[in-house]
């Protein structure tokens, strides 16, 4: 396989072991986020403490590549403010909707970087983060 | 052509040369294994030059000019006509109609006979393996007129299972609409069977043909249904045009979809006269081009030979069917070890999502695609949400297959179970 | 395109030069004086090129594959869009719906949104110079949901008479279609005002811009419409493929025309939901080659400007009026001197009839229509079965228009009043 | 103008100085013909005595093609048998829609022999001929 293959080590090590994966119990806020052209369904949760995110969560199931996305959005995220993360997940967006754009700054993502030049997969990358900002769109 | 009509009549077809017929094929560096023609097939040179040359020396308004420009045009659209109704051996020509593609054409008889001829209460059967095109028209006709939608189940080899079926050729079915050849399993219904014993109760059958026309023999007359329909693109021709077969009684009986100009005898402000068939169901300036290009597209495969295509095609498929099925884990959908199956495999490998095999099969140079192949229903008999998708033409080869299953195991390496 | 781009940017364009863009004028021996464009366009090197290149190097199935191929015909395609938006100023990329041509776009809003939202007993207004593909559409709507057909009729001059047009601003209308330029007349409406006027009652407008997209600037945002359309080939596109054009929210409220793949999100035996907009309209495998065929065209209209373009359409018009004017016996329909005029004259001479005019016309190699030109309602206000029609494009040249005086006084000489 | 041009001295002679056109009172048995692609119509009236057409008339309006073709109808089928104006009828017919088929066997036809190569006129040619045909089909 080439060089420029999305499968690379980050990415394979947040699929093959997702940090903050499993049930969600006791999470304060929760939004699924699906791709019925796939059948990919995620759902996020979060818990807050002062407007300070203290636990991100996410569990469903997925390719690859939404699996690592959520999983690496949940360790960029946890410990943010409220607002921090809203901004980071619209970066995100951003950075994946217009191919000009610059980098989130945070080096983290950087694994995510290579799928940019595959507009198939944007909605694999995104589906979690649509779904956390939606979280931190409600008040409460 | 030439080099295809020069050939000796008996002697088989060098697939190798054809294979450099297809310029996406011999442009592609590296090597491009394409293995989605059920998506789309790609074009032989004779195709896109009978576009070009179509727009380059005999472009004019079909069937609307006195100057020899439109009358070569009309001529040239009329004869494309010809050249389907024989490829399919209809009685006449005036039974093809043209369509944008398959699934317009299906959405032209829910409108302009199921909608007007079908009555509350009567079923209207598709099966499980359908096409989204060749269900939700008819769910739409069914939530319109107060029709029932029967769904004919497969059994564990993904085959019509008539037994459960009950009723289905009973008096009170309106409509089968059912595909000829599943664009999932690749199983090959049998049609002509279906037909006959429709015939009984008078029930029309409509047959979806998109994964049929060009890759096999068709003929309406032998399979005798009312409808039948395909799409170009799926066949080595252009995009955005299609046919509609339908019986000269049954078109007469069918109202038009779309209303426009070329359609109509007389329109006045209360209310307008039909044209005669086919122009009645073709509203709005013909698509030259397209026809020039469909027709051009069944030219180059009778020069092969559609019963050379279609063994090709078997070989491939048997042989990439031993290859996939010597890999641990692999699951293949429907059951392509059957002779009436065409050159489709479904598969999964472990837990691995179809996306991440597409994807790195493509960084394999390899084009396979993953997801519902707009089938739902019959993902959900199947338990799953998609499947990974190789599908074979003549124009591919032994390389093709070698490459998918090195794609594979590659994918089990990166993904598979640990 | 390289040619037009290099040159200085405040020049006029070279429109001898451009007309060689053009095979089927360079091809035609003897000379053809093609002046026919309203029925079709002829197509520039750069459309036929950009086609053959689709074909040859980037064709895949559009939203359809993860592999190379596929992403990349996916984004011309989703390109194309971009480009047809920025051409007619939409607000938004998925306010554009790729059809099959203006006609289907047309029969779209008709069932998908007029067959929703209108109730029986309401108005729904068209002109009397409507083409059939803006009249029968909702002739039938009316038929089906009791709906009355009203007609803005015409004055002398050919120009919308809204004098008489009683009641069409108020309260009872649910709707007003209207071509933007006449295709037998070359009348152009002032959409704008009407839409001013319309919209103080909140009345959706519906442009039919089939002859105006690509022979003037057209920006959706000033004319503020609901709906618009148009066709590629009539404006050096390629055939089987047009748009429709439409405000979000008067999309959102539309239902589909016709199902299939591509326009689903979830499918249940049951009931089924529409993808998002615009997908949710564009069922079927999508037209690639189309697509890029029609971006293409608009990026070589637009390379030579829309400004130029139109004048020098207008310039060649005020000749051919000019010129035909002397002839004895000749009678022009609508106001040809007027400004609000495009490039379109239709003429009869003494008691000829207009099928035998087009013919000598075409043996002296000039290409003009004859007929109703899809347009009865209209034919029927003229007082006559049909017109000769001569329409020109920034291709035409002088020599095109001395040709067809001579055809015409050939024609007199031939067959005139004796 | 070529040579090619189809309106030659005998078709425009037929236009010009139309045979047998006029008011169809007094005939036997008439029947209409009409193109409504061009607004074209004529009515075509016949008398018969004995099976023999006496007299072959027609009226309307059409373009040069299509009224030359009924002038020189009605001079070719008046004196002849039923059975053989039915005959001619479909060889004409024919002739138009097959490119291949031989010319009937009457002169006075082979001034439309140049409108064969032109389908877009076909209709203006067999108009007249289908509304006799039509005639000559009605039991009598
Ligand atoms: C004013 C007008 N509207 C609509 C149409 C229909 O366009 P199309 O045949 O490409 O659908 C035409 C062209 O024939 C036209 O001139
Ligand atoms: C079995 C079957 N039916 C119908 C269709 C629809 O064809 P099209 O998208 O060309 O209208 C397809 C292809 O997508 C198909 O595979």
């Amino acid at each position: 396989m080439s060089n420029q293959s999305v499968y690379k080590e980050v990415l394979l090590d947040h699929f093959h072991n997702p940090r903050n994966k499993g049930e969600l119990d006791g999470m304060a806020m929760i939004k699924r986020g699906s791709n019925p052209r796939c059948g990919d369904e995620i759902e996020v949760g979060v818990n807050c403490n002062d407007e300070i995110l203290t636990s991100v969560r996410f569990r469903g199931r997925g390719c690859s590549v939404c699996l690592a996305s959520a999983s690496i959005m949940t360790e960029s995220t946890a410990g943010l403010e409220r607002q921090q993360a809203q901004q980071l997940t619209q970066q995100v967006q951003h950075w994946f909707e217009d191919k000009n754009s610059d980098p989130p700054d945070d080096d983290a993502l950087a694994a995510l970087s290579s799928l940019r030049q595959h507009s198939a997969r944007k909605k694999c990358v995104l589906l979690a983060w649509v779904a956390l900002g939606e979280v931190l769109d409600c008040p409460g | 052509m030439d080099q295809a009509q020069s050939k000796p009549v008996f002697s088989l077809p060098d697939w190798r040369a054809l294979r450099n017929d297809f310029p996406v094929l011999t442009n592609s560096q590296p090597a491009l294994h394409y293995l989605d023609s059920a998506a789309s097939s790609q074009k032989p040179q004779a195709v896109i030059d009978a576009i070009s040359h179509c727009y380059s020396h005999n472009y004019g308004p079909v069937h609307r000019g006195l100057y020899a420009l439109a009358e070569v045009a009309s001529e040239a659209y009329e004869a494309a006509r010809q050249t389907i109704a024989n490829f399919v051996n209809a009685e006449n020509t005036n039974e093809i109609v043209f369509t944008r593609s398959a699934t317009e054409a299906i959405n032209l008889v829910a409108h302009g006979w199921a909608g007007q001829h079908l009555k509350p209460g009567e079923d209207i059967w598709v099966s499980q393996m359908e096409h989204h095109a060749n269900f939700l028209p008819w769910q739409r006709v069914c939530q319109t007129l107060g029709t029932r939608l029967r769904v004919i189940p497969l059994d564990e080899d993904g085959q019509l299972d008539f037994e459960t079926a009950e009723g289905i050729f009973g008096a009170n079915t309106g409509l089968i609409a059912i595909t000829q050849v599943s664009n999932v399993l690749g199983t090959i219904n049998p049609i002509e069977q279906i037909v006959r014993r429709a015939n009984r109760q008078s029930i029309p059958v409509l047959v979806d043909a998109a994964q049929a026309v060009g890759h096999m023999a068709v003929d309406v007359q032998a399979l005798n249904c009312d409808f039948l329909v395909a799409s170009a693109h799926k066949m080595c021709g252009p995009g955005g045009i299609g046919f509609l077969y339908g019986k000269q009684e049954r078109l007469a009986e069918t109202d038009p979809l779309l209303l426009g100009g070329g359609m109509v005898d007389e329109v006045d402000i209360d209310q307008s006269s039909w044209a005669e068939i086919p122009a009645r169901f073709e509203a709005g300036s013909p698509n030259l081009s397209g026809a020039v290009g469909f027709a051009a597209a069944i030219n180059y495969l009778q020069d092969i030979g559609m019963g050379a295509i279609e063994q090709r095609v078997q070989q491939l498929t048997s042989l990439a069917y031993q290859t996939l099925s010597e890999i641990d884990g692999l699951a293949l959908y429907g059951s392509p070890e059957s002779t009436s199956h065409s050159g489709i495999l479904s598969f999964n490998v472990d837990d691995i999502h179809p996306h991440d095999v597409a994807h790195i099969a493509a960084e394999h140079g390899v084009a396979i695609r993953a997801g519902h192949h707009c089938c739902q229903p019959l993902m959900q008999r199947l338990g799953v949400s998609s499947t990974a998708r190789a599908s074979f033409s003549f124009y591919n080869n032994e390389q093709d297959i070698a490459a998918l299953a090195k794609a594979i195991l590659d994918a089990k390496q990166i993904l598979g179970n640990r």
